[in-house]
């Protein structure tokens, strides 16, 4: 998108040695920027302290917006070299891009008003109303696996489902819990919602890269594999979701299973 | 009341009394809509200071306001300018002396005057990305794809200006030039064009508009305009909605300031042309239709151009 | 040719353009209606009718149609809470269609006060001095002339709705160009083909119409 | 000056005053006009003459201070049905025809008739046909104005404004937008009506008629009447300064 | 019939044809017109004068059946920089002025000098002053033709034609678009054009400028010529009944 043209006048991005990296722009704690700053989350530290491994210092790196419907076209397009955005692994996607990592280990979960008390898991969603946005796989897992009568709208990012959640146009939003927590942590909406608590999915974070890259996969592994038997990520982790009640979910991040590359 | 009206006679008192009861009956329900959307909103608690002070405070204009604004003005100046020249060219073309000529041009202008710009800029948005990867930056490929598409559509727009610019003329503009010893060329050049780029750009400028208008088409295809920055801002600050009404207002202003260019282009230039300097209805181009038929009856001017060359 | 039949076995194409056709039809009945009020309000000896007529179209006609679109469900629907179908989709649809209607409606109001426009003011003068009151004259002899000299520019405003019936995917509504879009992301090899199917289908709808209209302005035409 | 009427005149125009904004375009307009009298009206351009004639059935408003029109002993009707009534009872004849353009010739002459008088559309059409006839357009009857000749356009005008049997008929440069060998047949349509005896307020500059079918000329200069007498010794004899200046302008041949 | 001239004349037209489609608007005219002659012509409308007119500098195309049209002993040409030649050599003043729009006044009388004559822009305008000072605009050279009443813009109009020193001026009805005020200072100018002995074309209804300044006057009905004689005799004692009948239309007063 065009953020980068925006970037690149103002000097972002060295010459030869410059990676660009697709992250979320609307996703407080994950992925979030505001104008020229620099942006922040853990999606962002993460891929900071990767390609640090890699070689990359922090001014050679280029950000760029990649919305969720747009992730697999962007990485097909060569408009970004690799994505850290929220991006679970999944056979469909598999077949359009590549995937290091995973990274993380993530939970579909909802998100409800605070006095909602009617919806403990994605089974009471029928009949309600939903919101999630366009091209993720949450919203299709719930409506097909596990309430078939869920009113269904999809949105750009997560910050118009916060709206219509507190407007009450919606009841329930749905996501990975982690994108959730930083949500329901974020200034404006502070006590106003709940993570119902129960992650019904698994989401295996990953770096999605241009298919056939493998050699980048490799070095992107390697440096997952690093990060994780450090502690670094856990570190990242706490620092990014500080003062939000929120605990990952410790018995699948324990020991993650990296992605082989090339298959 | 010294303005006349077609459809209504000079009012009578018991008119006017009709008139003054008229007046304060919408002015009393004017208010009432304007008091119950206050309130609307306000239950909605959107009316909090807060809200609306972070959708116009310093950081919202320097971090999205202001950076969307200039890629929205930077996309639809350059397709000004690029739809322009596209226009001018296969304005021209239309009123070339050879059929084959006259023929593709019109087959092109047609089609982008048919197809929806958002269409094309879907297309091209992919091609771009696809094909063109390396002649164009693929991250800037929507941004390209945007200009491009706008290009297209309004050029074929304004060939069509162009050549009913030229149409508009009164015949006796182009036999006075001929009778004071003009070539049929020198009079297209010192007497026709010059007129006809007169009368049109009173629609040029209000074409500016129906551009800066669709260059938010590039809001679908992921362009980071106006419209985009102004969501990300609601985004941040829970303020949607008066981030929104934000972005509206500064494309109203913008249109409005100018509409009234061209008004004023088409009041102070309406003397200094024979052409035809009104704008018509701004944010509307003419239909497909009204062009086809017109190859068949040539224009007055093009029938004395073949008859000089006839012969 | 095999690749494009199955385009249309695969996607949704025709159901795409009925979309399209559904969206233009509802809000080209809803605009016009509307336009023809603004229309009236507009010509009115009232001036505060006509003060606000101008204003609203003045404002408008000033935004872009996709502002227009992403208001109407973020702020309409998300904020003010306005449902107008428990469906969703149904929802959207009803949503888009009144965004198309008032961004329209403006338009068709400048087309029929053109209309009026092309009307001599020694028409009305006429029909006065022969006795005619208000409501005569408007009939017999105002309002056939205005309607004449409208068609071009109502045809004009028409042929633009229906092309911008492809916004109302921002109110995530299934028509032509987001089929288009989706075919495009998972055929790319594809891309040219299906943009010239979708280019082709909204031509002919949108030139017929063109037609249709100078065919109608030519056989009505007033000749003074 | 003004040649008295015995009983109530046909039309009185009193201490009439317009003003267009701060421009005034009549000043202080005191005019009898009796029952058949052939009244012209001349003067430069942007004298009043045309707002003189369409004041009279309120095409155009007049000051509200006190100056008055009535129309055959009763006050012009400010709005409304009496309007309306009164307008059917004074015809308008205007330079550029307005005939109705999306109706036939005969049509123009029978809408008012039918619509206004509530006249059968059977016994309209015959009596339209008549007028038609007298003017001299009978054969074109079925043709659209736009087909018509601009002389033969101001003959049907003339016969549509027939039609409604009016008491005074006004012409505010009839024959102004016509070609030179049109003038003639539509100047001799209003020198029979006015040899017939109809009341008629004519704004001209058609010497010719104005000596033949005139029995009285007012003389406009900037929205007043400065000389009222008659066309034979205005055209002889003019007495203001003005009008010298007017007619030796006219009269160049 | 014809005054025969000694010399060659300037202007011949010899069996000369002109059909629209299927519709004859010329036929047969054979028409001589000396070095220095004023010929008027008359008819009624739709009688073919401006295409007769229009003809002699080829904006409109002549039957290619054997009719010609010589100027100054050389045949019309056809097409291109030889036929702009001789149109610059054929002045033209129009019913409708036709003055650039976009020029000033003076812009408009250099415009044909510099881009056809290529004459040098200081000398263009200097001669332009003068022309424009003799039909008496002189003042309003930087004036755009829109801010110029009908009669300035025709004298501008004339002014523009004889910046060109043409061999012949043609003018078509060149007063009948103008206020009646305005009609004598363009008439005035024309008179003196006359008087200098430029060889002029006329299409006009003004008798009063046709007795003065007229040497030949020919009536036109249906396309032909049907009378070709002098001012004076035609409006006296026209021979023909079209010719009476026409007249008694215009002259009526
Ligand atoms: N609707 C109007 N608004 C403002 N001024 C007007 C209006 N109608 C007429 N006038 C002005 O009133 C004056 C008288 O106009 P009027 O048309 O009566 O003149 P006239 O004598 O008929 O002239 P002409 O011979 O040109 O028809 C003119 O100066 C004109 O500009
Ligand atoms: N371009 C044209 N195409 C078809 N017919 C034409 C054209 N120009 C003129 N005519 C016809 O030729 C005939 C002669 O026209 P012309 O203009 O020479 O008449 P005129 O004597 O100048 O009349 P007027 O006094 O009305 O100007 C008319 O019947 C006219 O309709
Ligand atoms: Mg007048
Ligand atoms: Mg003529």
């Amino acid at each position: 998108t065009e953020d980068t043209a925006e970037d690149d006048a103002a000097g972002g991005g060295g010459g030869g040695g410059s990676v660009t990296v697709g992250i979320k722009y609307d996703q407080p704690g994950l992925g979030f920027r505001e104008g020229n700053n620099p942006p922040t989350g853990f999606d962002v530290d993460v891929a900071k302290a990767v390609l640090a491994e890699m070689g990359y210092q922090e001014d050679q790196i280029e950000w760029v917006e990649s919305p969720t419907p747009q992730r697999e076209n962007m990485l097909e397009n060569g408009q970004v070299d690799m994505i850290f955005a929220t991006y679970s692994i999944t056979d469909e996607r598999d077949e359009r891009v590549d995937f290091a990592g995973p990274y993380f280990m993530a939970g579909q979960d909802i998100l409800v008003r605070t006095d909602e008390n009617d919806i403990k898991g994605p089974e009471d969603l029928n009949g309600r109303n939903l919101c999630s946005v366009t091209g993720s796989t949450p919203a299709q897992n719930v409506r097909d696996m596990y309430a078939d009568e869920v009113e269904l709208v999809e949105q750009d990012g997560y910050s118009e489902c916060l709206t219509f959640l507190q407007s009450g146009q919606v009841d329930a939003v749905t996501t990975d819990d982690i994108i959730l927590a930083g949500l329901a942590a974020s200034d404006e909406y502070a006590g106003e919602f709940k993570v119902v608590g129960s992650p019904f999915t698994e989401e295996p974070y990953g770096v999605g890269l241009p298919e056939g890259d493998v050699e980048t996969c490799e070095q992107v592994n390697e440096a997952i594999q690093k990060l994780q038997d450090d502690g670094t990520i856990d570190e990242l982790l706490a620092a990014n979701t500080e003062g939000v009640d929120y605990e990952a979910n410790a018995e699948l991040n324990d020991n993650i299973e990296l992605v082989t590359c090339g298959e | 009341m010294s303005t006349q009206y077609v459809l209504f006679d000079a009012p009578g008192p018991r008119s006017r009394r009709i008139i003054t009861i008229l007046n304060i009956l919408v002015a009393l329900i004017v208010i009432g809509v304007l008091v119950w959307v206050y309130q609307a909103l306000a239950a909605q608690g959107q009316m909090s200071p807060h809200l609306w002070w972070n959708a116009i405070n310093t950081n919202a204009w320097v971090n999205y306001l202001l950076p969307g604004l200039t890629f929205t003005l930077q996309a639809a100046a350059i397709a000004v300018v690029s739809s322009v020249v596209f226009g001018l060219f296969f304005g021209f073309l239309r009123l070339a002396p050879v059929r084959i000529l006259r023929w593709i041009s019109m087959v092109i202008v047609e089609f982008f005057r048919a197809v929806p710009v958002l269409v094309l800029m879907v297309f091209l948005h992919f091609f771009f990305s696809q094909y063109l990867s390396n002649v164009i930056d693929p991250r800037n490929s929507a941004y390209y794809a945007v200009i491009v598409a706008l290009t297209l559509y309004n050029g074929a727009v304004i060939a069509e200006l162009v050549r009913a610019g030229v149409r508009s003329l009164p015949a006796g503009q182009r036999e006075a030039a001929l009778a004071v010893g003009m070539t049929t060329t020198k009079s297209l050049r010192y007497v026709e064009v010059p007129q006809a780029l007169v009368a049109m750009l009173p629609s040029l400028v209000s074409q500016f508009v129906i551009i800066l208008k669709d260059s938010a088409l590039g809001y679908i295809i992921g362009f980071s305009e106006l419209l985009r920055y102004s969501r990300h801002l609601g985004a941040g600050y829970g303020n949607i909605m008066q981030a929104l009404v934000v972005a509206a207002i500064i494309f109203i202003i913008i249109n409005s300031l100018l509409v009234q260019l061209a008004q004023m282009l088409s009041r102070r230039l309406s003397s200094r042309t024979s052409g035809v300097t009104e704008v018509g209805i701004p944010g509307i181009a003419p239909i497909a239709g009204d062009t086809v038929e017109d190859e068949a009856t040539e224009t007055r001017a093009q029938a004395i151009i073949q008859q000089d060359k006839r012969k | 040719m095999e690749d494009i039949l199955f385009l249309f076995e695969q996607y949704p194409i025709w159901e795409g353009f009925w979309a399209n056709l559904k969206l233009a039809f509802f809000s080209a009945i809803f605009a016009f209606t509307l336009g023809v009020i603004l229309a009236l309000f507009r010509i009115s000896p009232v001036r505060s009718m006509s003060w606000l007529s101008g204003a609203f179209i003045n404002l408008v006609r000033n935004i872009p149609l996709t502002v227009l679109v992403v208001m109407g469900v973020l702020i309409f629907w998300g904020q003010l809470q306005i449902n107008m179908h428990p469906d969703f989709d149904t929802n959207f649809f009803m949503l888009a269609t009144i965004a198309l209607s008032i961004y329209h409606a403006p338009f068709f109001a400048e087309a029929i006060r053109s209309g009026v426009n092309t009307v001599p003011l020694g028409q009305a003068e006429a029909a006065r001095s022969i006795g005619l009151g208000f409501f005569a004259a408007a009939r017999l002899i105002i309002i056939p002339q205005a309607l004449r000299g409208a068609i071009t520019p109502i045809g004009n405003t028409l042929i633009a709705l229906i092309k911008n019936t492809t916004v109302a995917a921002a109110a995530s509504v299934m028509e032509a160009s987001g089929i288009m879009r989706t075919m495009i992301e998972f055929n790319p090899n594809l891309m040219v083909a299906i943009f010239l199917i979708i280019a082709i289908g909204f031509s002919l709808i949108v030139i017929p119409v063109g037609l249709l209209t100078t065919w109608l302005s030519e056989r009505l035409a007033v000749t003074r | 000056m003004t040649p008295e009427a015995s009983h109530t005149p046909l039309v009185r125009m009193s201490g009439v005053n317009k003003h267009f904004g701060s421009f005034q375009a009549l000043s202080d307009i005191n005019v009898d006009i009796p029952k058949g009298q052939v009244c012209i009206v001349v003067g430069p351009s942007g004298s009043g003459k045309s707002t003189l004639c369409r004041t009279i059935n309120r095409l155009e408003t007049i000051d509200d201070d006190g100056g008055y029109i009535e129309i055959d002993g009763a006050r012009l009707p400010e709005e409304g049905k009496a309007l309306a009534a009164l307008r059917a009872d004074v015809g308008m004849v205007f330079q550029s025809f307005n005939l109705f353009a999306h109706k036939s010739v005969v049509e123009n002459v029978t809408l008012g008739p039918t619509k206004v008088r509530k006249i059968s559309k059977k016994q309209a059409e015959q009596e339209a046909m008549e007028y038609l006839e007298r003017v001299g357009v009978g054969e074109q009857a079925r043709k659209l104005p736009a087909q018509l000749s601009g002389g033969q356009q101001q003959r049907v005008a003339i016969a549509r404004a027939l039609a409604m049997k009016p008491k005074v008929l006004l012409f505010d440069e009839p024959t102004s937008a016509l070609d030179p060998e049109m003038v003639q047949e539509v100047l001799d349509v209003m020198v029979d009506l006015a040899a017939g005896g109809m009341t008629m307020v004519v704004v001209t500059h058609e010497m010719g008629f104005a000596r033949k079918a005139g029995d009285r000329l007012l003389f406009m200069s900037d929205g007043a009447v400065i000389e009222d007498t008659t066309p034979e010794k205005f055209f002889t004899g003019p007495e203001t300064s003005r009008a010298k200046d007017f007619l030796s302008k006219i009269l160049t041949e």
